[in-house]
């Protein structure tokens, strides 16, 4: 037992530490390409953080979203950057991005250290042992309608904040839309490795996403991890050079973007008619409730996080002026 | 066979890191993305292995999540930083 | 536990110093997604505290909510800063028009 | 039909018919403008029922999913929600009739989704009781509201949201580690249940220090105000009274809710009140010097914002000994301010369209072809400035009256000295609108629906001044100010 608790602790030392150092590094260096695929990086490390913590859930989102869809978002970005500063002539910049940086000042890192000893000191004055809300949820699982506890908090007991949420990513898509279209990327054609890898890839993605929806109900998973591994799907085939065209501005679509959140605030409204009482499932239909929420959301969130990661808005053309 | 796990994972751990200091090195951008997939693999067989420690099924699911997005990536990768390497190469 | 709630400070200060210090936008938008991944690691390090195997599971509730958050706001940030560097050609922002 | 008003959800109305209103805007962008002005106009139907509600109940509480705090996120509204829930409904209406006429077909069919989600946030960022629920509303806020200081595209306005964007993303980070460290230290995130449980000690300090930090950067409290004239000053117009009329009230709206039930009575008062009011002093008087600077319009009105916003700080230092006086008046100047500050920038936008530039300079003539939007910024100034009869003057009435009272003289004199400041940079606008130019300018038609909203909300702003009982009688409602009696 003692050996096992202390491969344990050097485990979690040396993961803490290459996690910290990683951060500074990513942050630090020159070169913008190194700092993403540091970051990269760092989101694998992150994902292992939580695993030890006993947080598969929190992992999973991790995994699909912090170091894969967000890798993708920069990496896309800065290739973009580095085509309008190439037209603009700006290239040199980048290069000397370290002359650039604003003038240090002595007491920012001074005062920064002063915030991290404080905090720190905050986090080891908790005391030991805090249930927090473990038990209030343990009692009211029966009454949730899944069986998985971290599903029952998003979608039953603090069903609201997911509510909100969704319209957070909603309105992050029709921001980006609405700032009008950047540089757009002509994809080349794909060689016969990436095209195979494509085609063999994106259906296990699918495959995986409908299992990650359904295994939410009694074990982690759900529907944001289901929807990220989706629109990694979307974006792999964007990659490739799929172009969804016109069919962005069509009503369809645009159900699709908009199912997730408006079902949920739809639910909520005709509960608030029948029961009295805002997003109050009953209990006997509480599962089929959440699991029709959570399908509609990871549609939603699947084709908005992919929008998002081709970021054009339909009909640039037109309605740019 | 707890310990020999946790080892194990350790072992892994230390591999990861010292993928990371090619990650850190480079000196092309390219050995730096190959060197953050070997950590996507790593991690993978980390995570299987905590599973198998733990008994814990969850984790195999986060395991296939990693290596399906670390393929992701690297498709990612390839398309969008790839020219960059190349300056003849017009991503326009 | 500790030891990953004082890391998640840590991650957060080194955020914030980042952000302060430097003027690239890509750089900056990285440090704020640091920042983010330090209080998720604060809020489910000190999640473990429940005295029992299970951690207590709100916080993580809470995070995946902040992480679904931060991908948008990034997702966002970043377009914002694609169009900045296509009027101006830089990814930065000038300090001539602070106040 | 009594019956019906008092047990209607007006709460549930307030916070999804935006939101549902919005997603039908991106639906059908055909019919946006005519969903949009009928939501808004529903909404603000619901805050009036909502009112008449509470006003014979008393405060309203209801647990959403009927789990209740600590396990589920209550909604709550008191007399302190219902003011900034009717600021809102006044100020959305106003600047909605104004953007029908504004925005073009194109931009129309962004606008409206968009402005339908940020009302949505910030009426649910009213009405919640829960602040890790706040977090969330404060973020679908911010991206909405930079969203739409993006809108019109060009170099200031996306350097402006840029900025902006940077800003109120980290003041959301650092108030959700003050979220993480309360709900560690006393394991809920209910308003109410943390006010029972918090005690004095370190976690406290340092949570109290995050989010008050976070917050004020979102206020643009000096010296944290650097993001707001640049984002302020180049959206588009309706857009500018918008985020200077309710988003940055919104964070405050936050602070005080939070300082009242959680933080006041417990981290040391006096001191933290002192540097609130320092701050605010601070704010007054360079927010004004640097509005009487500007010589563009729309940054002037900006940074009049940064003066005013340290009005409303200034009630910390005097609610130590007279908390409800001290509060009342803030709120009175918040409500008033939010009303006065949205007729202006409508007016600026008025005469922007007309001579198609807010060169304070080249203002000339306006009156004479422009009389409405004249007339607005004029009555708008008056409640800037202070004067009778107007709301802004029995807000700073009654705060003058406290410090008198109190005998804070320095209080009194930086109230009067950006009193006088306000007074000089609003007639210098005047003064221009009023010189005779050798050429009239070129010229382009301004709606009448745009002129005339600008007047009703500068109307309005007046009004307020005749209206101060109802409105503190209205405000007391739960006795939102009635915890910092207590304290010494």
């Amino acid at each position: 037992m003692e050996t096992l608790t202390l491969l344990a602790l050097s485990f979690d030392a040396l993961l803490n530490l290459s996690l910290l150092y990683l951060a500074w590094i990513l942050l630090n260096c020159e070169d913008l390409l190194k700092a993403i695929v540091l970051f990269v990086a760092f989101g694998l490390l992150m994902a292992l953080a939580w695993v030890r913590l006993d947080a598969p859930d929190v992992a999973l989102a991790e995994a699909a979203i912090g170091a894969g869809l967000t890798g993708a978002l920069l990496l896309t970005a800065l290739a973009k950057l580095r085509v309008i500063e190439t037209n603009k002539g700006t290239t040199q910049q980048l290069k000397q991005d370290s002359e650039n940086f604003q003038t240090l000042h002595y007491m920012t890192p001074l005062a920064l250290l002063l915030v991290a000893i404080g905090l720190g000191y905050v986090v080891f004055s908790m005391p030991p042992i805090s249930a927090g809300l473990s038990n209030d949820v343990a009692t009211n699982m029966g009454n949730s309608g899944v069986s998985h506890s971290v599903t029952a908090v998003l979608l039953n007991f603090r069903g609201y904040d997911t509510l909100l949420e969704m319209f957070v990513l909603l309105v992050s898509l029709l921001g980006v839309w609405s700032f009008g279209s950047t540089t757009s990327q002509h994809e080349t054609t794909p060689g016969p490795v990436l095209d195979t890898l494509t085609r063999r890839l994106v259906p296990v993605l699918i495959l995986v996403a409908a299992y990650l929806l359904w295994v939410g109900a009694h074990a982690p998973g759900g529907a944001f991890q289901a929807g990220s591994v989706l629109a990694a799907a979307g974006v792999l085939l964007l990659l490739m050079g799929w172009r969804p065209g016109g069919y962005l501005s069509t009503l369809p679509f645009r159900l699709i973007l908009v199912a997730g959140p408006g079902l949920f605030a739809i639910t909520a409204a005709l509960l608030y008619l029948l029961k009295g009482q805002l997003l109050a499932f009953p209990v006997e239909y509480a599962g089929i409730i959440i699991f029709a929420l959570e399908t509609t959301a990871t549609l939603s969130i699947a084709v908005i996080l992919a929008a998002l990661f081709l970021s054009e808005p339909p009909h640039s053309d037109k309605e740019h002026i | 066979m707890q310990a020999i796990y946790f080892l194990l994972a350790l072992f892994l751990l230390l591999n990861l890191i010292a993928g990371m200091w090619r990650v850190l090195r480079g000196p092309t951008a390219a050995d730096r993305m190959l060197a953050a997939q070997l950590f996507g693999t790593t991690a993978v067989a980390i995570l299987l292995i905590v599973a198998q420690a733990t008994g814990d099924p969850a984790l195999r699911d986060v395991a296939l999540v990693f290596a399906l997005l670390a393929a992701v990536t690297a498709v990612a990768f390839v398309r969008r930083a790839w020219p960059d390497e190349d300056p003849r190469h017009d991503t326009d | 536990m500790y030891f990953y709630a004082l890391i998640g400070v840590g991650l957060f200060s080194v955020g914030l110093y980042a952000l302060i210090n430097y003027a690239h936008l890509l750089r900056k938008i990285l440090a704020l997604n640091v920042m983010g991944s330090g209080i998720f690691l604060i809020l489910i390090a000190l999640a473990k505290r429940t005295g029992e195997t299970q951690p207590d599971v709100v916080p993580h509730a809470m995070v995946i909510t902040g992480i679904v958050v931060a991908v948008s706001a990034t997702a966002l940030a970043l377009t914002l800063m694609l169009k900045l560097a296509a009027e101006t050609g830089r990814a930065e922002l000038s300090e001539k028009d602070r106040d | 039909m009594e019956v019906v008003f008092k047990e209607f959800p007006w709460v549930a109305v307030l916070i999804l018919l935006p939101l549902l209103g919005g997603i039908v805007c991106f639906l059908f962008s055909g019919i946006a403008k005519f969903t949009g002005l009928m939501t808004v106009f529903f909404t603000a139907l619901s805050v009036l029922g909502l009112g008449w509600q509470i006003f014979d109940n008393g405060v309203y509480r209801h647990a959403v999913g009927g789990w209740g705090a600590p396990l589920g996120i209550d909604l709550y509204a008191d007399g302190l929600s219902l003011l900034m829930l009717a600021a809102t409904a006044f100020v959305a209406l106003g600047v909605s009739v104004y953007s029908a006429g504004y925005f073009e077909r194109g931009y129309s069919t962004r606008f409206w989704p968009i402005w339908l989600f940020l009302l949505g946030a910030l009426n649910a960022l009213f009405l919640t009781a829960d602040i890790f629920n706040l977090y969330v509303t404060l973020e679908l806020m911010g991206l909405a509201a930079v969203a739409l200081a993006g809108l019109a595209g060009g170099k200031n306005a996306l350097t402006g949201a840029m900025r902006y964007l940077l800003a109120t993303l980290l003041g959301s980070l650092v108030y959700l580690l003050g979220v993480a460290l309360l709900y560690h230290g006393f394991g809920t995130v209910d308003i109410t249940l943390l006010a029972q449980r918090a005690e004095a000690s370190p976690v406290i300090w340092a949570a109290f220090g995050l989010i008050a930090a976070g917050l004020m950067l979102k206020t643009a409290l000096f010296p944290l105000h650097f993001w707001l004239p640049p984002a302020h000053g180049s959206a588009p117009p309706p857009v500018s009274a918008l985020l200077s009329a309710l988003v940055v009230k919104a964070s405050f709206y936050i602070l005080l809710r939070l300082w009242l039930e959680i933080f006041g009575p417990l981290v040391s008062n006096t001191d933290v009140s002192t540097l609130f009011g320092l701050l605010g002093a601070a704010a007054i008087l360079w927010g004004s010097v640097q509005a009487l600077r500007q010589t563009r319009l729309k940054l002037m009105i900006a940074y009049s914002t940064v003066a005013q916003i340290g009005y409303l700080f200034l009630a910390f230092p005097l609610a130590t000994a007279a908390g409800v006086a001290a509060w009342s008046a803030a709120m009175y100047l918040a409500f008033s301010h939010a009303l006065a500050k949205a007729a202006m920038f409508l007016a600026a936008g008025n005469m922007l369209r007309f001579g198609g530039h807010d060169r304070i300079s080249d203002l000339d003539r306006v009156v004479q072809r422009l009389p409405l939007a004249a007339a607005a910024f004029a009555l708008a100034g008056m409640s800037i400035m202070g004067l009778p009869p107007s709301g802004g003057f029995i807000g700073k009435w009654l705060m003058l009256e406290v410090a008198i009272k109190q005998g804070r003289w320095e209080i009194v004199i930086v109230m009067i000295l950006g009193g006088l400041l306000a007074a000089a940079y609003i007639f210098k606008v005047l003064g221009h609108t009023f010189t005779q130019a050798p050429s009239p300018h070129e010229s382009k038609a301004v709606p009448a629906s745009m002129e005339w909203s600008a007047l009703l909300l500068a109307i309005a702003a007046v009004l307020l001044g005749f209206l101060a009982i109802p409105v503190l009688s209205l405000l007391n409602i739960g006795n939102p100010f009635g915890i910092s009696e207590v304290t010494p």
